[in-house]
């Protein structure tokens, strides 16, 4: 077990899994020659070659729909989109091609593939550079939508989601790429699909997933010190949802919050809050609270970007609102 | 083409209209709903592209997908069937027509989004050479869809790339009810090719023996590990875009003039003047294709509906 | 006051309004020549000519793309998609442009146009063309997200959504577009941005906007003949989402069923669900219910399709849980 | 262009160059922040340009969009102020480097989609030929735009409609790490025009003359009511795409090949050459300059950042 980065094991999934299996390989903008963008792949062209480490020119719905096309042909492609915000550029494929062969040919195709994209604001990008639009990816049945925090998770559910037979998002996010973490040594491979406490407590339940998830670890600290007991519960996939953990949870502290980094209307924290009621509605004593990004285009401008995105202090307030 | 293959190209070609005829009427009588895009006229495109290619070559298409199912060899009861919705179709009646496929074909879809199949069979052919394969991709589609990005996108990436995909137009004069000249920046649709340094021909398509030919040539090439090769096929559609076309956009006497070089009655004129095959011959297959439409249509009526549980089958391959 | 379908008030409200204001055109696919696939346009070509009915390429970025432009320059085009399912071809457009002009740019370009787009399933179209995705448009800050149920609510907002000054997603649903009702005479015009009670009653409260209107409507003429009153509220406008009406109904319910046609999570009712225990905790007599569609792409077969879909039965079957 | 206008696009280029060698200081200090991407090495292009069109004119640009700032005559205050996210920037501190725009100037931004702008621009001259305006919207993009759809949908609606649009490709040889051949079909970027019939024309972007006549050219063919007109200008950058790139795609050699012909010494050369200036003239420019982008630089480090509220401005023209 060493302490790693979130790149770090990101790359090693990857790496490992290329050596694995001859079948995986990697295409998307600046993968190769410059090594990723965020460094991600850097060495891998040197190490696998321009066959299977292969720069994109800039055209999204290509890359999406190559990888599509070469997994119809039983390779395991990963495609790298720079940023999800690029995922606008190949929608059409991503949750209108992908997710649906396998079912509108009556299960004859399998689109074994991933799409890792980075996503998340704070980084002063501007409005159509700063987003974590992950819910609307979610909305889509045939779709898998992985999101991790940990660097474990991360190493984990990206070797899950290169072996999986079905077309999975893998959303990172850009400002959790040095978040240090135990990660277990091996073959270490995290279902998809499955929720996880991330920190037992008593007292409030936590839900989170991505970047939002190292928030809720840092307000559950914060809350320690103040005597306060959170549970974090880290959702990991937002499709398929797993609710199980989350309910255990409330049901013993009977106080949710749900902390996500994107818009809080039509959110992930909307599908969260709902179930929860859905499925506990006789053990919440408090209305569940959702924190989340205000419904502005992120500006660029440092002060009020913060502004904007959901802080630390956002969580812990909303916490003390709903004991 | 020998005189065997010459038959069976014409047989394939009566097959498709014969089908479609009778689809139109299933279609008017509320056996087959959603969308119905008939492919008569065009017959002799997919008939003469299918007849070029090796068995390890891969089809795709778009909704207009009637005939390449046939020309594969998909039977007419899985494809009416598939037409009325039935388990036994050829997607299990989930697909409808604009959703035939059959992987163990090599024909990989019917797709409904104009255009976003050719970033796809880029990736086919991406697999293929990835592979090592002596596999080519052909992919076909409209006029109308080499106006969409996605078009742009599929074809720069497989000459970036050196793919073995051949790119085929089929060129109707129409996207819906726009014309060519309407909705493209040029009339002569090869010319995009030019644009991404493809070779590119212009073929007859009322000609199956011209669409044969010019697709050998193309295969070669693409075999050669040349590169893509890119097909502008003239054809006609002699129905509407799909059921209930208004059809305000043209006049009965274009149709006409069309139906004047049709390629059943050209093929038909060939083989009899060219003593390929008796008048007796083609009669017969006619029959028989007759016979096996209304057997399909029989097997298909009495086709099950896929069962309830089918509904939650196939989202996943691995289901949670 | 007329009788008149759906069909017939959205084409009046174009007509009336491109009579009015020469600044107003339309663009998009088969809208001109053909009539429109839905025959909503049918006769404007002839009325107004080329120039303010385009026939477009079957291109849907530069389509949406093009709107933002002429709009920029000070005109009003109303871009029509064929159906919403091809939104996603022109996805950057219409979620990462078009909202984001204005503010990005600290105010300087307006970008008054109205996206026109019929969605909905339920016509045998497949998994491709049958989505009703309408929450992941309403998750984006910038833009307005109209989507009405009655013919009147049909020209009274398409007007609104012609004359706004910010860019406005229409959605239309293809099922609805023979449905006959009252609409006022003369210049009719609905603001933006309020839900309304269509139906007064006083057991539950059902929730819903477009087709799940009328599912809903006629939900409520059943349970009123089983001695149930339910109160209707339409959003009509998703984004921004009006709460009043529906906290309103519900604090003398205190019971609630969301209807809606997409898929159910990450869907619209997600967000109303959520809004109502965030503004109405302590009314709730039970949980609240969402009825909507089944976690499938839309198969062909119609008995399939069907099954998958939200009907009228669900929604009773649902009161009756809540009640 | 008389001399009093061949000193001021001479300005020009040496104020995008001064204000972005400082901006690279500012953001080596941690004072700007997200992407800088900046134009030097590229100054002929955007100058020449802008010197050839009418002040009606449209200009729209991508991300690396400071050079057009300049030219349409934001002030450099106005400039900094913005890369600072300073409430006086031009876009309030909103945008930052890649959202820079000035209406009144006809200057519609700097954006950072690569390729988005294409559609748009098609139709902001739609907009003008519908309300037959004597105006040209000219749209610049780089190399590796033009292989995304955007690329394909505007420029062929461009010539479906016969817009009144100059197409400019900056090929600075370069999308981010990815060299035109790697990326592109054809490697001359103006064959791509060839496939929509739009004429076109390949430019020498370090000689801000060249571009201005081509540009004229263009202008004048475009206002004649001919249709799009697309150039292709041959620039390079001598920086990294943005801050931070390790530009491990090219060497250090190459740069410095480019370097030989740098578009400020190549016109100063020329100035003094032909008369047109005297040395001393163009260092009291060089002077002035270097003290506007000072006093910018103060101007935009007392200038207050946007109040809190201003986050909830602007996001609707009519506020809810
Ligand atoms: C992205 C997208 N936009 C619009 C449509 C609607 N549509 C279906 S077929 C068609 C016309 C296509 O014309 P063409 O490519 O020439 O093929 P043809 O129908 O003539 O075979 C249109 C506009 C669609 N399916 N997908
Ligand atoms: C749709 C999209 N994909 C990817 C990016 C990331 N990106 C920003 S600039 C750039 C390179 C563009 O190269 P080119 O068009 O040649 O312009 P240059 O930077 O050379 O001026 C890339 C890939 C983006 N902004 N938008
Ligand atoms: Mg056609
Ligand atoms: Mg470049």
């Amino acid at each position: 077990m060493a302490a790693i980065t979130v790149r770090q094991a990101i790359s090693d999934a990857m790496r490992e899994e290329m050596e694995r299996d001859e079948d995986v390989f990697i295409l998307g903008e600046e993968v190769g020659v410059w090594g990723g963008t965020f460094a991600v792949t850097r060495g891998f062209y040197d190490q696998f070659g321009p066959e299977r480490v292969m720069d994109t020119p800039i055209a999204e719905s290509a890359i999406i729909g190559a990888a599509i096309g070469a997994a119809m042909t039983g390779l395991r492609p990963i495609a790298e989109l720079m940023t999800i915000n690029f995922a606008f550029s190949a929608m059409d494929h991503i949750v209108n091609e992908a997710p649906k062969l396998h079912y509108m040919f009556g299960g004859q195709f399998k689109v074994p593939m991933v799409i890792r994209a980075p996503g998340g604001g704070g980084r002063q990008l501007g409005a159509t550079h700063s987003q974590t639009p992950d819910a609307i990816f979610a909305h889509f049945p045939g779709l898998k939508v992985v999101a991790p925090g940990t660097p474990a998770d991360h190493k984990g559910l990206l070797k899950a989601a290169i072996r999986s037979d079905d077309p999975v998002l893998f959303i990172e996010h850009a400002t959790l790429y040095q978040w240090r973490g135990e990660v277990p040594d091996g073959d270490y491979v995290v279902p998809i699909g499955k929720s996880k406490v991330q920190r037992p407590g008593t007292d409030v339940t936590l839900v989170s997933y991505s970047r939002g998830l190292q928030l809720s670890m840092q307000a559950a600290d914060e809350l320690a010190k103040q005597g306060i007991s959170a549970e974090v519960v880290d959702l990991r996939t937002l499709r398929p949802l797993d609710m199980d953990p989350i309910i255990e949870s409330f049901k013993k502290t009977n106080r949710a919050v749900v902390v996500e980094e994107g818009w809080k209307s039509y959110g992930v924290g909307s599908e969260v809050v709902s179930r929860i009621y859905e499925e506990a509605f006789d053990y919440a004593d408090a209305p569940v609270k959702r924190v989340a990004q205000k419904e502005v285009p992120l500006p660029y401008n440092q002060k009020l970007e913060q502004l904007a995105m959901p802080q630390v202090a956002d969580v812990i307030q909303a916490v003390k609102e709903v004991l | 083409m020998n005189k065997q293959e010459l038959l069976e190209v014409y047989r394939q070609m009566v097959m498709i209209r014969r089908l479609e005829e009778r689809a139109a009427e299933l279609y008017q009588q509320g056996k087959i709903g959603g969308f119905l895009h008939l492919y008569i006229g065009q017959e002799a495109v997919s008939t003469g592209l299918v007849a070029a290619r090796q068995p390890q070559d891969r089809m795709i298409t778009a909704y207009r997908d009637h005939g390449v199912a046939i020309n594969v060899g998909i039977s007419a009861k899985e494809v009416i069937a598939e037409l009325l919705g039935k388990a036994t179709g050829v997607s299990k009646g989930k697909g409808g027509s604009m959703h035939m496929a059959d992987t163990e074909k090599n024909f990989f879809g019917g797709h409904a989004i104009v255009g976003a199949h050719l970033p796809i069979a880029s990736g086919m052919a991406l697999g293929d050479k990835y592979k090592k394969k002596d596999t080519v991709t052909i992919c076909m589609f409209g006029d109308g869809a080499t106006n969409i990005g996605y078009f742009h996108e599929g074809v720069n990436l497989s000459k970036v790339w050196d793919l073995p995909v051949l790119w085929v137009c089929e060129n109707n004069q129409y996207g819906m009810g726009t014309t060519v000249e309407r909705a493209s920046a040029v009339s002569e649709i090869r010319q995009k090719a030019e644009g991404y340094g493809i070779p590119n021909e212009r073929v007859d398509g009322m000609d199956v023996l011209a669409v044969h030919e010019a697709t050998e040539k193309a295969l070669k090439h693409i075999r050669a590990g040349k590169g893509p090769y890119f097909l502008e096929i003239m054809t006609y559609r002699y129905r509407g875009h799909s059921m209930g076309d208004p059809e305000r956009y043209r006049d009965a006497d274009e149709i006409k003039q069309w139906q004047e070089s049709d390629p059943i009655g050209v093929f038909h004129a060939y083989l009899i003047e060219n003593k390929k095959a008796t008048k007796k011959a083609l009669d017969e297959i006619e029959a028989q294709v007759e016979a096996e439409v209304e057997e399909a249509v029989e097997f298909a009526e009495n086709s099950p509906d896929p069962a309830p549980e089918e509904l939650f089958r196939d989202i996943y391959v691995e289901e949670n």
